[in-house]
């Protein structure tokens, strides 16, 4: 049990803490990892500013086990500490929507960086805010690039019936559609299974110039090595869910001509990121994922919020309200590399869509090209 | 629509047949634990996984010490499966002796409660030590047999097009079938695995015939999870990648071949892995094309589960199973 | 010292009063300190203890039902986690009815059901669809999303539909036994959830994946019901009619007849005992429970999709089942406690703490041993320890025992006499030598 | 010790969990005996055989086999020793052919010879096992069951040779050859400890008899003498 | 008159002909005993009469109704109960509990009743709690009512399994070898018992058995079976002195002994 409503903390000063969750174990731990460390790195980063104002900062993850039921269930817990003053999280569409519901009802900021899905923002909740891109702008500006770019005619849809990944390829899908493209299969399979050589195979007889497949790295590293196999050489494509160093592990070389949406840019690009990437290694000992800088730009934004709603209550503890309402305030914050601004539904106005192209079995793939809306 | 899935049926049949002793080895695995203390050992997928690790670790070690490009493939490979599959062996030996051997005499299905327990241990110990070394509880080996062999199918029939496959195919299938084989002799035709009927049947009166129950038990441990662990090397390498979440839903599929097959019987946990492995495989490349649309390969864990309570409808005992009459 | 312990055992009046000063106690320290788990948990004990002490039952109950209904939801309410607590006390409530309606299916019918959450899903979907937008999308009538009070009316049909998909599943169960229906269940099971999961097309009935949002909360007299607190009423008042459904049952004819199936199918078959209809009975009413508590669900979460309706949701309710003591209503419905407590509550904070500790120096493990992914571990490493030390589950099935002097008193004239003995003397139960 | 019994129980004790099964028994058998041991439902007869093979554990007393102290031997090293049990109710095992029911019985030969021998041994006492070598026990009516309970014990060519209630449910004419195996198996030699209901016949061919009463010994003697004890006649002998 | 009437009854398994074109009449309120040696088919009988197996041809007629093709628990229904070879008790059950499922089929509470406590349930609860009691005291197990039954003795075991039979209230009581495992005294009380419910409750009984001194003792008329035939019937006089009857089944010494 913790400690009585934010009163009292190490060394006499007043206890911020920011939550995050994500899942830190099962299937797609990999980037709810990243989120969380992303954060906690943020939070060590400004642990001094705060502490000058006479604040405690503290990072408390929660594992939501990418489980809708264990996310609400957490987000009780969340809002019952006061101390908290915001989430970082989650990475999950699926789980973000109904635990968002919670934060609604406790005034309880929440910034994902993360969850596409559309019915994320789409609900018009206060509170929710989110630094990445949405499905309706990630799935059409793939279909752009696939349509356009590689002119790809005939373009076979795979997805994994999950909330994101359907939502993503229905959005790719009906944009590829009227751009004129031939949708020749569109195909599901089941999240945490390995073998996908049936649909590779039908895939394969249609003879289609380029696969999509709306999922997480999981499956879709293991799709992009069988079609290989099944000597599929076409571009295969993806969204933000391949932007993962797993991808590369699984795939191997089987990665090249492989072709990914994302809502996170390469850090690489800017010196800031470089910085980060540095910083980031150098304390977690292992390499940034793409959700990193966004679970280090959320927290960075929310911090910002909270510290302006410190000053405007002269330096005191500001309410959750308060902070809801600086976040969803925040009109250019500079991130790492992009900026993070929020409209009306909490989506953030300067979100892009990079392209990225696997030259090579390496990771992060070289960026193509970012779309702004 | 006929013609296209001829065309895509030799392929499909080598995919099916791939994944479909993997699932065959492993349903072994639990029919014959299963078999003598009428137990389903839930950890068995998680067996499995271990398996896959430990090879993985052992090729990884191989390959780091330069061991790999001095000897042939094929020896490095049976290095890996016998490591594995002792260590596993024992691993399950192990799991029987602390987890279920106490409750014996409880309750037939608190058991599922250990072997939840086990199965979540070893999920998060595997994740722990993968993550612990590598930063990655996603491990990927180095392939062993990565030849592609193709298969002039169109030659035989011209309605059939080519099927394309690895050399590990081939590796995993003789393998799988040298174990299969080799494993029906021992049950069926040795003393020892009379002696394992036996004492599935009648553990108390086993004893009165000089059968040492608890070694007996053991032992169908040792061999099940064994098995459970060689399968978990084929399974790497056939797809190069594994996880600590594999077992999981292989366990449940491999269990459910074994229980098409008839629970309890190794031939028909046999052809139940294969029957299944190849309906999924059937379903996913042509639901699509059957119903013009309408269902997609999402619905082939449907159509097996369904095609499953189709059989157990008409024959409960399973395809092989006898139906065991009670004498009344 | 003995001595002392089994006076105490006879004491009522001892007993009362400990129990009194217990409750007190524990409430006045949630009370206090608000955010105490540990309050929190050792009120709810509080209800375990009622349970083993010796008064009538009557007694109990209406004790019972003061600590639950008032004395919890009061001393919790007097800080911030009151929401929070409320939620895991809701779906304590949830998963003890659900277990109470497995438990009739495994613990008193015999038959192995690992598919049993279907029913939890039948029931939500049933409330998602038509108390969100989701119906207008294949229905061309009707206005919806149906307002909140039709929840009320929802909860008996997600009770009735659940109990035609019960009796569905129970079909094949005629012919299927043992093991095998355990893997017909599990089947049934995962192709509720995968249709679910995919009915976006060819009609669009449960919008697939993309699972259905913005489902109505409950109303009731133009009160909107969307905290925990409230819905914590909602789902105790059902569970307490499964509860009284239950043990109605369980001492009834169908009960002895569900009983008499699991122990001996065949003598009880030749005793009268209809097979079919006797299963079929306990599927579709175990599954009724299960699919009242479905449509609870949907509304509180105001989201479902088909993630929630997993093969391990349906061991967990087993578990909760095995691990209570099947066949035992109380153990039940302790054991779901326990088990949702945990993963819940306790293991959240316990992982918490320690990454607390973790960040402060206190220990120092490495990061892949980061203790906020241990749940599962320590999950695991508690069930295996559970099921060690109590095989039979935490309250064990008691049978009921009968007053024998009550049946002897009125048996003043019998049909049965004792045999005549014809050329010996009266003939003792055992013979002495 | 060093007396010339083949099997000694002194003031054995057993229980059930907190049921207390034996409460001290004392009895012996010599070599070349039959030796029975009567007494109503629920007396302690087969937990006395159980307890001696090893089945359930003696909590204090002391068993000898041959002068060696045999007390806790598990189960599947007593019948090494020489003790071979057939169990009440039969016990074959069910999905097991008939065939594989007696292999079992010699499970711990090696020699496939000797084991031939004495298959054909079996066969000569109950020719309707051989006629059914491959079905399954579980489907054998009851009294071939039966037959096929002392052909899988007699597989291991015991010294003491333990039979709970054998003659139970088998036809009157089988169960005068059961008991005449019996007597023959004795005449080769083989020491008997039968527990019977049947106490008419099982008094009859005893060379000793025990009651026990309440899990105790309560008399005993000579057979036949026993037979024509009142006490006995009365509470077992209609 | 004739309660029972069987006619050509015929049961195959595989190759094996388990009963032949057996014909027997059963009068009503008689005992009537079907012997013969181990696997003669006398199980295998009761089966087909409770519905466990399907006859493969033949007919089984119930005061002139078929029961050939009805459930097993509708023959119960019909007026037929049955005790079984190997005992079939509900083990984790109470003594009381495995006779009140014996009443199953004529006790008068369906689950509406059991829910809200109607008057009528109640009633016919406690009634058949009394009776299930006597029943107990009847058998001489009442003693024994809270136990589990798996734990009695096995005599007692068989007498709870008479006592659940006849909860039932059958007009046609099958024992199957009720005295095996019995003694000569208990088996004697048995005798008495079998006699007494037969008087007492106007039940027509069936039984198979081994123990000749209780058959001899006890029947009115004997149906001899051998490898599935009828080889001999007659009275208890006329069996005992079969040529037939005594080369395959009683054996010489039976025959002084009896
Ligand atoms: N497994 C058991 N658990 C508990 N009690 C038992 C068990 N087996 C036997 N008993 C009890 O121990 C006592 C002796 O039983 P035992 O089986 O030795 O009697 P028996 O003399 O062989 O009787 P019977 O003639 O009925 O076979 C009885 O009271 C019985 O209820
Ligand atoms: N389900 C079955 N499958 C195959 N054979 C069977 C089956 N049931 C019985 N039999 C065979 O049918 C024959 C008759 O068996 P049944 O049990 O009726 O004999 P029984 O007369 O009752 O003998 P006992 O007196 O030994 O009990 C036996 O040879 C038996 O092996
Ligand atoms: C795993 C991810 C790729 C998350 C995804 N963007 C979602 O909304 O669910
Ligand atoms: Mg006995
Ligand atoms: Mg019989």
């Amino acid at each position: 049990s913790s400690s009585k409503g934010g009163s009292s903390g190490s060394g006499g000063k007043q206890v911020i803490k920011i939550a995050t969750q994500s899942p830190l174990s099962g299937g797609s731990a990999t980037l709810g990892e990243a989120i969380k460390l992303g954060a906690q790195l943020a939070i060590s980063d400004q642990k001094k500013a705060f502490a000058k104002k006479g604040f405690d900062l503290q990072l408390v993850p929660y594992d939501d086990q990418a489980d809708p039921k264990k996310g609400v269930s957490n987000a009780q817990q969340i809002g019952s500490d006061k101390s908290i003053l915001g989430v970082i999280g989650h990475l999950n569409s699926g789980v973000t929507i109904p635990s968002s519901e919670i934060y609604e009802k406790n005034q309880l900021a929440m910034i994902s960086p993360a969850a596409t899905a559309t019915d994320v923002t789409d609900r018009g909740l206060k509170v929710v805010n989110r630094v990445c891109a949405r499905d309706d702008f990630q799935g059409p500006a793939g279909a752009d690039f696939a349509v356009n770019t590689l002119k790809a005619k005939k373009i076979f849809v795979i997805q994994d019936k999950t909330a994101y990944g359907s939502g993503l390829a229905e959005a790719f899908r009906d944009a590829a559609k009227k751009l004129g493209a031939d949708i020749i299969g569109y195909e599901g399979i089941t999240v945490g299974e390995k073998d996908f050589n049936g649909v590779i195979s039908q895939a394969a007889s249609k003879k289609p110039d380029l696969i999509y497949f709306g999922g997480v790295y999981a499956e879709g590293g293991l799709i992009i090595k069988q079609a290989r196999d099944k000597g599929l050489d076409i571009p295969i494509m993806g969204g933000d869910g391949l932007d993962s160093s797993s991808t590369v592990q699984i795939a191997g070389d089987s990665v090249k001509n492989v072709y990914l949406t994302s809502v996170a840019g390469d850090v690489t690009k800017v010196a800031a990121g470089k910085k980060f990437v540095d910083a980031y290694k150098a304390k977690f000992g292992k390499g940034v994922e793409s959700y990193s800088s966004y679970g280090y730009d959320a927290t960075g934004v929310l911090l910002k919020a909270i510290m302006s709603a410190i000053d405007k209550n002269n330096g005191k503890l500001p309410t959750r309200e308060a902070v809801s309402q600086a976040v969803r305030a925040i009109q250019d914050y500079q991130g790492i590399i992009n900026k993070v601004g929020f409209d009306n539904k909490g989506d953030n106005k300067f979100a892009k869509v990079y392209i990225f192209k696997f030259d090579k079995a390496a990771y992060p793939a070289v960026q193509q090209k970012a779309i702004s809306k | 629509m006929l013609a296209h899935i001829i065309q895509t049926l030799p392929q499909v049949i080598v995919d099916g047949l791939t994944l479909g002793v993997v699932y065959a080895v492993v349903a072994i695995g639990y029919t014959m634990v299963y078999g003598i203390l009428e137990l389903i050992n839930f950890a068995h997928g998680e067996i499995f996984m271990s398996g896959a690790f430990i090879g993985t670790t052992v090729l990884l070690i191989l390959s780091s010490v330069g061991f790999l490009s001095s000897v042939p493939a094929i020896l490095a490979f049976i290095i890996i499966i016998v490591i594995a599959s002792l260590a596993t062996g024992f691993l399950g030996m192990g799991i029987e002796r602390v987890a279920y051997r106490p409750l014996r005499s409880a309750p037939k299905l608190i058991t599922l409660i250990t072997a939840i327990g086990v199965s979540f241990l070893l999920q998060d110990i595997v994740r722990f030590i993968a993550e612990l070394k590598t930063g990655n509880y996603i491990v990927s080996a180095p392939s062993l047999f990565n030849d592609k062999i193709h298969l002039k199918t169109s030659a035989i029939l011209p309605q059939f097009g080519d099927a394309l496959f690895k050399s590990s195919f081939l590796v995993v299938l003789i393998v799988a079938i040298i174990m299969l084989v080799a494993l029906d002799f021992f049950v069926n035709r040795t003393k020892w695995g009379m002696a394992m009927r036996a004492v599935a049947q009648d553990r108390e009166t086993a004893s009165l015939m000089s059968i040492n129950v608890n070694k007996v038990i053991s032992v169908t441990f040792f061999v099940g999870s064994a098995l459970g662990g060689a399968t978990g090397v084929l399974f790497m390498i056939q797809y190069g990648t594994i996880d600590p979440y594999i077992g999981f839903i292989l366990g449940i599929k491999a269990f459910t071949a074994a229980v098409l097959g008839g629970i309890g019987n190794i031939r028909g946990a046999m052809v139940g892995g294969l029957l299944i492995g190849f309906l999924e495989m059937f379903a996913a490349a042509n639901l699509s094309t059957l119903t013009h649309g309408a269902f997609g390969a999402e619905y082939k864990d449907i159509f097996a589960f369904a095609i499953l309570i189709a059989v157990l409808i008409f024959k409960p005992e399973g395809l092989f199973g006898k139906a065991v009459v009670e004498k009344v | 010292m003995r001595k002392l312990v089994d006076l105490f055992s006879q004491n009522k009046k001892a007993q009362l009063l400990l129990f009194i000063v217990y409750v007190a106690v524990t409430s006045l320290s949630l009370i206090l300190a608000q955010q105490s788990v540990v309050a929190f948990l050792l009120l709810l004990f509080s209800i375990l203890l009622l349970y083993f002490l010796k008064l009538n039952t009557k007694a109990k109950w209406i004790i019972g039902l003061l600590i639950v209904a008032v004395l919890i939801p009061f001393s919790a309410s007097q800080g911030q986690a009151y929401e929070s607590y409320m939620d895991v006390a809701t779906l304590v409530g949830i998963y003890c009815a659900m277990a109470l309606g497995l438990n009739i299916v495994v613990g008193f019918a015999g038959l192995l059901d690992l598919g049993f959450i279907a029913f939890f899903a039948v029931g939500a979907y049933t409330y998602g669809i038509f108390a969100s937008a989701q119906a207008s999308k294949f229905l061309h009538f009707g206005h919806f999303p149906l307002s909140g009070e039709s929840f009320w009316i929802f909860i008996l049909i997600g009770g009735i539909v659940a109990a035609i998909f019960g009796i569905l599943l129970g079909i094949p169960v005629l012919r299927v036994k043992g093991d095998y229906l355990a893997i017909v269940t599990l089947g049934f099971g995962e192709i509720i959830r995968i249709i679910f999961n995919n009915l976006d097309h060819p009609i669009n009935i449960t919008n697939g994946s993309m699972g259905i949002a913005s489902i109505a909360p409950p109303k009731i007299f133009g009160i909107v019901i969307a905290n925990a607190s409230q819905f914590y009423y909602v789902a105790l008042a059902i569970l307490l009619v499964v509860i009284y459904i239950v043990t109605r049952l369980e001492h009834s004819k169908i009960g002895r007849a569900w009983k008499a199936i699991r122990d001996n199918e065949i003598a009880g078959q030749a005793m009268g005992i209809p097979l079919v209809k006797t299963k079929l009975t306990a599927f579709a009413i175990g599954a009724s429970f299960s699919g009242m508590m479905g449509v609870v669900f949907a509304a509180k979460q105001t989201y479902v999709d088909a993630t929630s309706f997993t093969l391990l949701e349906s061991t967990t309710v087993l578990v909760m089942v095995l691990l209570g003591g099947m066949g035992s209503v109380p153990g039940v419905i302790l054991g779901a406690a326990v088990v949702t407590i945990l993963n819940l509550q306790v293991l959240t904070e316990v992982s918490n703490w320690l990454n607390q500790l973790n960040t402060n120096g206190v220990i120092s493990v490495p990061d892949a041993l980061s203790p906020a992914k241990m749940q599962r571990f320590i999950f695991g490493l508690l069930l295996i320890l559970f099921a060690l030390y109590r095989p039979k589950g935490l309250i064990p099935a008691k049978n009921q025992k009968y007053d024998a002097n009550k049946l002897k008193k009125s048996t003043t004239k019998s049909m049965y006499v004792e045999p005549q003995v014809s050329n010996d003397k009266k003939a003792s139960g055992g013979s002495e030598i | 010790m060093g007396s010339a019994h083949i099997l000694e129980l002194k003031n054995v004790e057993t229980f059930y969990g907190k049921i207390q099964a034996l409460k001290g028994i004392d009895l012996y058998v010599d070599k070349g005996e039959i030796v029975t041991l009567i007494g109503s439902n629920g007396a302690g007869k087969s937990t006395t055989l159980k307890t001696i093979s090893g089945q359930v554990e003696a909590k204090k007393g002391s068993i000898h086999y041959n002068g060696e102290d045999i007390t806790s031997l598990p189960a599947h090293k007593t019948s090494l020793v020489g003790i071979a049990h057939v169990p009440e109710g039969r016990r074959i095992f069910p999905r097991l052919s008939v065939k594989e029911n007696l292999l079992i019985g010699a499970f711990s030969i090696k020699d496939k010879k000797v084991i031939e021998t004495r298959m054909k041994r079996v066969f000569e006492y109950f020719p309707r096992l051989k006629e059914r070598l491959d079905q399954k026990g579980g489907t054998m009516s009851g009294g071939e069951q039966q037959m096929l309970a002392i052909g899988r014990a007699l597989m291991m060519k015991p010294d003491v040779l333990m039979l709970d209630e054998p003659s139970m449910g088998l036809a009157p004419i089988i169960v005068e050859q059961i008991f005449d195996i019996i007597k023959e198996l004795n005449n080769e030699g083989m020491s008997i400890l039968l527990v019977e209901q049947n106490a008419y016949q099982a008094l009859h061919i005893a060379d000793r008899g025990y009651v026990i009463q309440t899990g105790q010994i309560v008399l005993e003697g000579v057979g036949t003498e026993l037979m024509t004890n009142r006490q006995i006649q009365e509470a077992y002998l209609a | 008159m004739n309660v029972l009437e069987v006619t050509d009854l015929t049961k195959k398994f595989g190759g094996l002909y388990a009963n032949t074109n057996i014909n027997m009449s059963i009068k009503k309120n008689s005992i009537t005993a079907v012997i013969g040696p181990n696997g003669a088919g006398k199980t295998t009988f009761f089966n087909m009469i409770t519905a466990v197996y399907k006859p493969t041809s033949g007919d089984i007629l119930l005061n002139g109704k078929s029961l050939v093709g009805l459930k097993p628990h509708q023959v119960t229904k019909f007026g037929i109960a049955r005790t079984f070879q190997n005992i079939r008790l509900f083990h984790d059950l109470t003594v009381l509990d495995n006779v009140l499922v014996g009443m199953h089929h004529h006790l008068k509470s369906n689950w509406v009743g059991a829910l809200f406590q109607m008057p009528r349930t109640r009633h016919a609860e406690d009634n058949a709690k009394k009776e299930a009691y006597q029943l107990l005291e009847y058998v001489g197990l009442a003693d024994l009512l809270n136990e589990s039954a798996g734990n009695l003795s096995y005599g007692a075991q068989r007498r709870l399994e008479i006592a659940r039979a006849i909860a039932a209230k059958p007009k046609v009581l099958l024992l199957d070898e009720p005295a095996a495992g019995m003694n000569p005294k208990e088996t004697k009380k048995l005798t008495d018992l079998i006699h007494d419910m037969r008087s007492k409750l106007d039940i027509t009984i069936v039984l198979i058995e081994h123990d000749m001194k209780l058959v001899m003792e006890i029947s009115d008329y004997i149906y001899v079976l051998d490898h599935g035939e009828e080889i001999a019937s007659g009275k208890p006089d006329d069996i005992r002195n079969n040529p037939r009857v005594i080369e395959a089944y009683l054996g010489k010494g039976a025959v002084a002994n009896g």
